[in-house]
């Protein structure tokens, strides 16, 4: 009873997506009757995510769940977290293995490269041979594995079909426009999440192309699920975050309590979000979804 | 000169924070006189015609204006009342052209339907002529002030102030930095000055510039009048003693053959 | 003993006619302009850049940054500037989203009583550098941090989410949001589509209309508050005190002008260009986000300073900064157009800078004989 | 008619001894590190931020703001500023990455080879801000954008990804890697952990070792820059031109102070410290990574006002910088530690800035006769 | 005054880009003696002496010091060889201590090992002695330049001048900003200077203050001499006359009773 968790994520303040995660936190927290707390460095420097990874140690909670977005950077502190009696989830970026090396309990997310190269081939089975990438966040690691995993998939190089869109959303919009019209065989287009989907749909409406051109994206929000059930998106690739925040204080805490744990790590995604199967997405997205 | 003073300002005082830089001092100005204020460095010449001119608020003292006790909130309400004043550091923007300094907050107005516009042609047609009539021919009412030389700024200062038709003119050592060609033009132009009647208040260190167009002397030191005199009642040399606070200035004078 | 013709120094070399028309504030940014131009219709001439849909991609984006420059811009000329202009967008943003998404009241609502917060903010800038005699750079800094850190508590605290959408549909059958986020002269482009002028649309849900189907409102307030701001700038008695402000302040406050008054005046009118910014990119959106308007602050101050304006105020032209947010806007989407890696657009963005600053610093101490 | 006592001037009113003693440049940043901690120890004294751990969470946060804070503050002093220092920190941690991992040279020559590439860009940007007299805003601001433009564009290029990792394994057995990413006094801490002073690790393989095994060579790097800044600030002839430098420079130069030199040598050695920075990272994290270092340069400026420097140049203090770096640290840790919701820590810079900018004006007019 | 002199400037131009400042002014300037430099506004006197100095690089012309050709690349070639400048911006940094300004570029150093740092005790020490026997007393050294009056600015610069043993010491128009009491003490610490042995260019506008410490007089108009005469040959209304560049004065001089 009266647990402490701190979630350390990468993202800077301004990143929409992590609400879900603070939801799903917040609710697991409330649920469990334990405290949690979320942090993440203000500007997105993964250097300053890993002191408040050792400040978060520093504060002797009961669990860590973190992000492993950079494995270098991150190691260290997650690794003396552990060895002073913390237990530490690993959600959203890394791979499985990467947490059992630095001594994690378990890895809940969805690994971006195998994610973007699952959407590549499934891309590719739809006749897609060339796309563009809207990279809305280029700094980050886990967005350009999203986009080589994808041309991967297809079995393309990636090129130059990845462009660094910026994050404010009427020049995304125009950039959108922008390659489009230099680049007027481009068969498909994927968008890494609402910041860079939500105005690419606006350029392909002007465009004239909604509905037309292959486009598929990674993470769920309002804008885009309603894109998906108006045929503009053919599918989102939902790695449901409220899962991986929600489900690591859930174990954590009966852990804690009753000594139990699952035996695997849990795959939170990719799942592939298209019109057939909408429903209570469409309400809860930007919320829970 | 028995004419009514234009301001007078009784017993004026002046502190910023710890300083108290003005301590009582009593002043005035008639039309047509040239009322020169004379001071030591830091004696309070600056200060006091900041009073005077809206600058600064005094902290104690009074002001009559024309025998009405009046308060300049703001150098605004100093100029629409008649006092002019071209300072100690000139007053005078570099980067911007003479017709816009020569109009700077009293811009003439042209009004098209609802909107008020500057009207350029009559500023920059006044600005010329102005000019002309103090001596100097400019290139174009565009060129900017920067590229004047440091007398010609000077002129334009007090060009604006006589065209506004100011009451009182105050010149805070308008001749400091400047030739002597240059001074005599602006010693000239303040001696054709006050014959239109204008009240002027001159500022310098310089005695004999003083006694060239001064009717009235009166001497700061340490924030606190010495005294007025008129011209006539007092030899340069007395005001030069006066000026200096009557100090070391035997020795001094003496060592350097009595030229200073 | 000196020449007797007074009005020829002899000391002055000759200068020739030519150079003197052609020197003026906005020069350094018409020489950029014409190279910039010249520069696209080599490398991108075929890409599609200059048709009709081409035009209108990089006049939106051009369009964006002017309305953020003329603030910059009449800010900078009075002597100060302000580094809260990014965060302001979010925040204005933020502040229409929560109160007609939110609350629920009607967008006309929302939009005039985040204006009036905006400019209120806008003066509290502007107060606290007047009175405390700060620089701007600092006071302004802070209200960076200030308004970004709300931006981002607020929407978590009450919405749980740090973008908030769905203010299209609020916007449905308003009669002020039109006036952000509409389009303007559709039926003219019909025509001209009819006619064949422009292209229609081959493809997709509006094959046969034609690809460009209004000019964004967007751009008329562009074009709108250029050329309200150059005319107060060059032809009214504020304009004068704008200058003056800037200029030298002690000076200009010695006879009569309200230089505080002004610079007060110019915080908020840049707050209000911010919130006209993110009032029409909230409108055309429909969703505000807490990250809107990251490091606008130093695209509108390099659009300014390309334009002509000088850093320490009372000298610059808001055609210059126009011209300049044009520069910005045709470069950034002219790399795509001619296909350069995204990427090395900061490194270009940087580099024209550098030339246009030297060039405008060369231009000036001719015009204002400084040294 | 004067006061025959001519030392004593009748018209100054009397200053307390008390206030003279305490009236210096660091002042504002003493109160204020007084004031962070006592608020600290108040609301997050048992949360863990003041046990060994805690205390070298923040002092490790603290020193790294101090090492970009010293060159700033050297820089700032020198009458100029750099805001291309974050991008500088970017491009230092990627310069080592590539020539160390995808060269794959020995780390020692990636280090030394960047140092030398910051140096001279450094130098670049003092040389174009001392050649062409431009504003250093103007200038630092397009190497912030060529910058960072190229920490994106390269590895993008050479590996196609903007994170480079494997430092770790290239730095082992390396005789210059250590300075930078190295701990020292590790047997003074196992003996405190032996003692039970301060905890050990309970289990994994490290179990019994204690939590902290050493000072980070980063904290000494930062107590070694500050100091040297400061005796070379306050007790040497270069401090002296820095401070002419930074004061007048135009005076500096008539009594033959190398006014330029000492310029370009303070942008230097403000890239000198960014590279610092940037090494000290990449060692102890093991990658670089394209997003490093954004808005540090904004972080080093704060620090050094808060510090009490005048963002003119002139005056300044390295000890008012190195406490402006803590109370930052301390805030930015001490908020988390405190569990105040973190987008608020924005909000609590911002009004520290202006509230510690206010109060070092105030004690700079007294000190300096400035009205 | 049969010495050899220090410095002899031979037919220095000087050209600013279109502006030709100086034309050919040939100037000399021996121990002991004060030599006046006079002239109008913009006459070519700043740019003259800074050139002297070392500031600026001549465009023609040559500078013999002590006989020999010399060519200074920095204010620092030009001290070191014994040419002290007080500008007529004063050369002095107001957020600066008195004696970090004091020794300015000429810190004295003392050596700890293989480090040296700035001596700050000697440096403390002299530079109140030497303000003492300038006869100003300073609070403390490290009091802020800032604080002290114009006067006390200006011999701090004088002061440094003669104390790193100048053999020239170039005063740009010292009295132009002061008070009658500053001015003779500016003066007299002129003739005290000059006594021990030290060559002086003073560069004044006014007529008086040149007549009361000049040996020689050289005028110029328009980046060129008028002439140089020594102290006896010219009254100081044909030096009046001469600096105006004769033109108008008579009027002028006429209008306001010759007391310029
Ligand atoms: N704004 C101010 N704040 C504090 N002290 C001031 C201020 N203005 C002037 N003083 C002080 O008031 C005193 C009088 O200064 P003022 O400038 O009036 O002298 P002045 O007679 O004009 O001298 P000068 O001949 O050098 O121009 C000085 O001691 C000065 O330091
Ligand atoms: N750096 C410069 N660049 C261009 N022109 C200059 C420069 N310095 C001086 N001049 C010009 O050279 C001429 C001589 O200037 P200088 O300052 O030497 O005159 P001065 O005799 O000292 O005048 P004053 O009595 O006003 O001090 C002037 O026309 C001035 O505008
Ligand atoms: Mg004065
Ligand atoms: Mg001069």
């Amino acid at each position: 009873e009266g647990e402490r968790y701190v979630l350390v994520s990468h993202a800077p303040d301004s990143d929409s997506w992590w609400n879900t995660i603070k939801n799903g936190l917040a609710l697991g927290g409330e649920q469990m009757g334990v405290t949690v707390e979320y942090r993440n460095p203000p500007t997105g420097d993964l250097a300053d995510m890993a002191r408040i990874i050792e400040q978060a140690a520093a504060s002797a909670p009961d669990g860590i769940i973190t992000t492993l977005a950079d494995f270098d950077v991150l190691s260290g502190p997650i690794r003396n977290a552990v060895d002073s009696g913390i237990e530490v989830i690993i959600i959203n970026s890394g791979t499985p293995a990467q947490a059992r090396e630095v001594g994690a309990m378990m890895y809940v997310g969805q690994p971006e490269y195998d994610a973007g190269f699952a959407a590549g081939q499934r891309a590719a089975g739809d006749g897609v041979g060339s796309f563009l990438c809207v990279n809305h966040y280029i700094a980050q690691p886990a967005s350009t594995e999203r986009c080589q995993g994808f041309a991967d998939g297809l079995g393309v190089p990636l090129g130059n079909q990845m462009i660094d869109s910026g994050q404010d959303p009427s020049e995304i919009q125009n950039r959108v426009m922008a390659y489009l019209n230099a680049n007027p065989d481009t068969d498909a287009v994927l968008t890494l999440g609402p910041t860079s989907a939500d105005p690419t749909i606006l350029a392909l409406d002007q465009m004239g192309l909604a509905g037309d051109i292959y486009f598929g994206t990674f993470d769920l929000g309002g804008d885009i699920v309603q894109a998906i059930s108006d045929g503009v998106i053919q599918w989102g690739i939902d790695q449901q975050p409220f899962l991986q925040a929600y489900l690591p204080v859930v174990v954590l805490t009966n852990y804690h309590r009753f000594g139990v744990l699952p035996g695997n790590n849990i795959n939170s995604g990719p799942g592939f979000v298209t019109a057939d199967a909408l429903g209570l997405v469409a309400d809860l997205a930007g919320e829970y979804r | 000169m028995t004419t009514e003073p234009i301001i007078e300002m009784r017993n004026i005082e002046k502190h910023f924070g710890a300083v108290i830089a003005l301590n009582g001092v009593s002043f005035d100005i008639r039309p047509g006189e040239c009322h020169c204020l004379l001071g030591d460095n830091g004696a309070g010449k600056s200060t006091f015609i900041k009073t005077m001119a809206g600058v600064h608020k005094p902290t104690g003292g009074e002001i009559l204006f024309g025998g009405k006790a009046m308060h300049f909130d703001s150098p605004r309400d100093a100029m629409e009342a008649g006092i002019a004043t071209v300072y100690q550091d000139l007053a005078m923007i570099p980067l911007m052209s003479v017709t816009r300094n020569f109009w700077m907050g009293r811009e003439p107005i042209r009004k098209v339907g609802p909107f008020k516009f500057m009207d350029f042609k009559a500023a920059n047609d006044v600005t010329m002529s102005e000019m002309r009539k103090m001596g100097i021919n400019l290139r174009s009412p565009n060129q900017a002030v920067g590229t004047l030389s440091g007398g010609e700024r000077q002129t334009v200062a007090i060009a604006r102030a006589v065209h506004f038709g100011a009451k009182v003119l105050i010149l805070d050592e308008p001749t400091s930095a400047l030739g002597v060609r240059q001074t005599a033009n602006v010693l000239s132009t303040i001696d054709r000055v006050r014959k239109t009647g204008i009240g002027i208040v001159f500022i310098t260190h310089n005695v004999r510039h003083a006694m060239a167009v001064g009717d009235r002397f009166t001497v700061l030191n340490r924030g606190k009048t010495l005294g007025t005199a008129a011209r006539g009642e007092i030899t340069p040399e007395a005001l030069q003693d006066l000026m200096a606070g009557g100090q070391e200035m035997a020795a001094l004078e003496g060592s350097l053959g009595g030229t200073v | 003993m000196s020449n007797p013709d007074a009005t020829v120094d002899e000391r002055i070399k000759e200068t020739s006619k030519l150079r003197k028309a052609l020197i003026r504030p906005e020069l350094g940014a018409i020489v950029g302009t014409i190279a910039v131009f010249a520069f696209f219709i080599i490398f991108a001439g075929d890409s599609g850049m200059f048709n009709a849909q081409g035009v209108l991609n990089w006049s939106t984006v051009s369009a964006q940054f002017m309305i953020i420059a003329v603030g910059a811009c009449m800010l900078m000329i009075a002597g100060e500037f302000d580094l809260s202009v990014g965060s302001m967008i979010g925040f204005a943003g933020m502040s229409i989203a929560i109160i007609s998404v939110t609350l629920g009241w009607p967008i006309w609502v929302a939009i005039i009583l985040t204006f009036v917060l905006c400019i209120a903010i806008g003066a509290l800038n502007g107060i606290i550098v007047v009175r405390t005699g700060l620089p701007s750079f600092i006071v302004t800094l802070a209200f960076l941090f200030i308004l970004r850190g709300f931006t981002i508590f607020f929407p978590q605290l009450i919405e749980r989410r740090t973008i908030i959408g769905g203010i299209s549909e609020a916007a449905e059958g308003d009669w002020l949001a039109p006036l952000f986020g509409g389009k303007v002269g559709g039926g003219f482009f019909i025509w001209l589509g009819d006619l064949g002028v422009i292209e229609v649309f081959s493809r997709g849900t509006r094959a046969g209309q034609p690809v460009v189907d209004g000019i964004p409102m967007l751009i008329i307030w562009a074009l709108g508050l250029v050329a309200i701001a150059h005319i107060i700038l060059t032809r009214t008695q504020f304009g004068n005190w704008i200058f003056a402000a800037g200029g030298d302040a002690q000076a200009a406050r010695y006879v009569g002008v309200p230089v505080n008054r002004v610079k007060i005046q110019m915080f908020m009118f840049t707050a209000f260009c911010a919130c006209v910014f993110a009032t029409c990119q909230v409108i055309e959106f429909g969703s505000a986000g807490a990250d809107r308007g990251l490091l606008k602050e130093f695209e509108a101050i390099i659009a300014v300073v390309i334009g002509g304006a000088l850093l320490t105020g009372g000298y610059g032209s808001v055609i210059g900064a126009a011209l300049g947010a044009l520069i910005f806007g045709v470069v950034q989407q002219g790399l795509f157009f001619a296909g350069v890696e995204s990427s090395l657009f900061r490194v270009f963005l940087g580099v024209i800078l550098l030339f246009a600053v030297i060039l405008n610093t060369y231009i000036r101490r001719i015009i204002t004989g400084e040294r």
